[in-house]
């Protein structure tokens, strides 16, 4: 989905708050939330595609403003009452107030089995596509053509994976690209590699 | 966001909300807390990486096991990754080549090998800037490096993990791999910091914690 | 500026909050807020390009939480800052408190001089353009092909007078597109008309 | 957002900060809010769109030079627009054509001729989903237009303005002006509402207000 946690390129924010410090988590809730979303992910309750996309469907004022640990907790929350695990009104009663949740989800897609693995150093143009479930294309590089520098072994395609309909193994190549072909004139110069699964990718014209 | 947004409950409140949930249908058990405590503090810190940086700094062999399979390479020295954690690929700095990480649409890294992500890895600013501005944000993030330096941002999009294998500093010549571990910080793991002079500051991090 | 303003096409929001009623504002306060730009455009403090300028350029989460008229007020006082009406610290003297501010501008850029008009019924396409200053160039078309329906008369150059860089006088050009060429396969059968300067569009292939 | 996003002050005690600070300066001057408050709520009413729209509809000369020239014909009728704004484009619905206006990029109207934009328009939902979704958003809104009615979103993106001449309702032949004139609202110029049946509900205003 073009949603708001596809921040890549986006502009207008500041410096970052750049501090070293061994300090991992500043609040007793901030480790129980991520102890939490560990154990479900282990009890098999959700996949970690599913995971991100619940947190990317939080409503996009409520993304924003959350901490990283809210976001955390919200998917977890938003998938439990989800998988039936229990109710937006018994997670209210617990809390004792409100408690938002992510918006609900759209039917996902399958990959596509007409493509073939792409080689080192051939030329890649990501698809022209716009998806409005789960995908893990950031924006930036849509329709944006760069070279494979390496290839993965097979993960579970996300766009299936994040909706719950198999795991669909495909690999995906390390795509390099120019930011020069990403942002021209208003960029640094430099490279940017991004993971992309072969479903996203075309040969290059 | 919903009807109940005017009054939203506390925070922790929540958290224990979903926890007692989870807990009431098997779904969490108890003590797992404590077991993903000891992850965290004991387990998933950057003295893992630093082990497999120094020790690959040190034995060119395991260095190029590490650069071909970072997985197999890293688990020669005990370090695991979970299941879903499927590629381990080291990018090795270079004197004028600089690598860096991030994960523009969430905060993705290689956890059990660098360590948990610093706040400011995901936040917002960094993921939204770094593949863009990558040379403005390092030089805001206080380190300027100089035009000659190639940059290279990898995003973290798909279950492939990063670590950058830093450029060791020409006067560690000799040194044993305790001493050279003892060098090797989260951040230049994540490449938002190098370990040679004139990068590496000696106040580095007292300086950047104001 | 690619900024979080640039809002058409996002996806992730809820239904609209449809209401029907006469009351324009809901507090004082907001018909003073834009009683106050209304009289400040009509001053020539300010023009209508660097006032929406310094809506877009205030800090993301600060657009998105705020309600309209807080915008509105936010681009007032930052300009009155900016441009030596008054200073930030007086500002939260006068207030009380904090005072959130719009973040710097960028250097704007001249329009082009090179492009002819384009006639109705042309096919035109969007420059594939990032410019990190004032555009009115919504994400959604650039790069994308549509047809010209009609011309306007000439008006300022948004890039330029948002940057009090002059007024330079362009037409612009209704510019109709299908929503099957905007976001193939994942939007409404529509089409969307925008309103397309001069500078940047180019001739479709 | 800022060192001080803490302690933010009252946004009504930031409004007067600013007015109080222009003042000073002898850029506003005593009394400009009472004559923004009497334009606001005397002459930029959806009353004079719908005087130009039951004059369009009534007079088949007037009709052609509004569609041809909008703020030349509006001004036949007294109507003004503000400096910036330089073109007026009326777009007409047709029984199987439907019109909506929208602003992406911010909340622009042709607010001296129709009005001053509603809460809805201005909000981030509208912005980002009626150039996408929006048979979708407006079904949502109360009208479900049938799949053959052809739907054109207008984004106001320049300083064209842009206003909706509604279709007119075929049991209002003969009908006086000022008749035709009650029935046009605000979201009609709009296109968030059309004026025949079946989508004009009689109890439309109340039914939304809930």
């Amino acid at each position: 989905m073009d949603g708001i946690h596809d921040l890549g390129g986006k502009q207008g924010f500041g410096p970052v708050n750049f501090v070293v410090s061994k300090e991992i988590y500043h609040q007793p809730w901030q480790l129980k939330a991520n102890a939490l979303s560990a154990a479900l992910v282990a009890a098999g309750l959700f996949n970690m595609d599913e995971y991100r996309h619940a947190i990317e469907r939080m409503e996009p004022r409520h993304y924003l403003n959350a901490s990283y640990y809210e976001r955390v907790l919200t998917a977890c929350a938003s998938l439990c009452v989800e998988k039936g695990v229990t109710s937006a009104a018994e997670l209210e009663k617990l809390a004792g107030g409100g408690f938002p949740l992510a918006r609900p989800s759209v039917p996902g897609r399958h990959g596509r089995k007409d493509v073939a693995d792409f080689a080192v150093g051939e030329r890649v143009r990501v698809r022209n596509e716009f998806v409005p479930g789960h995908i893990r294309m950031p924006g930036y590089i849509r329709g944006k053509t760069g070279v494979v520098v390496q290839m993965s072994p097979p993960f579970p395609f996300p766009d299936a994976a994040g909706h719950a309909m198999g795991e669909e193994m495909e690999p995906t190549f390390d795509v390099r690209f120019d930011t020069a072909e990403l942002w021209p004139e208003s960029s640094d110069k430099a490279t940017v590699t991004v993971a992309v699964f072969r479903s996203y990718l075309e040969k290059a014209a | 966001m919903n009807s109940s947004s005017d009054n939203i409950a506390d925070i922790a409140r929540r958290v224990d909300a979903v926890e007692a949930a989870a807990m009431g249908q098997g779904l969490v058990r108890p003590g797992h807390l404590q077991q993903f405590t000891h992850k965290v503090e004991d387990e998933w810190t950057p003295a893992v990486g630093a082990a497999i940086v120094a020790h690959a700094w040190s034995n060119p062999a395991f260095k190029a096991r590490l650069m071909k399979n970072g997985i197999a390479a890293a688990a020669e020295l005990g370090a695991t990754m979970p299941p879903h954690h499927r590629h381990l690929v080291v990018l090795e700095n270079g004197e004028n080549l600089h690598n860096l990480i991030c994960c523009t649409l969430c905060s993705c890294t290689a956890y059990t090998v660098i360590g948990m992500p610093p706040d400011w890895y995901k936040d917002l600013e960094y993921r939204a800037r770094v593949v863009r501005e990558s040379r403005t944000v390092l030089r805001e993030m206080g380190m300027a490096l100089p035009e000659s330096m190639e940059i290279r941002v990898w995003d973290t999009t798909a279950d492939t993990r990063y670590m950058v294998l830093p450029y060791r500093p020409p006067h560690t010549a000799g040194w044993s791999e305790k001493q050279l571990a003892a060098l090797v910080s989260k951040e230049s793991m994540i490449g938002t910091a190098r370990l040679e002079p004139p990068y590496l500051q000696p106040a580095h991090e007292q300086a950047k914690g104001a």
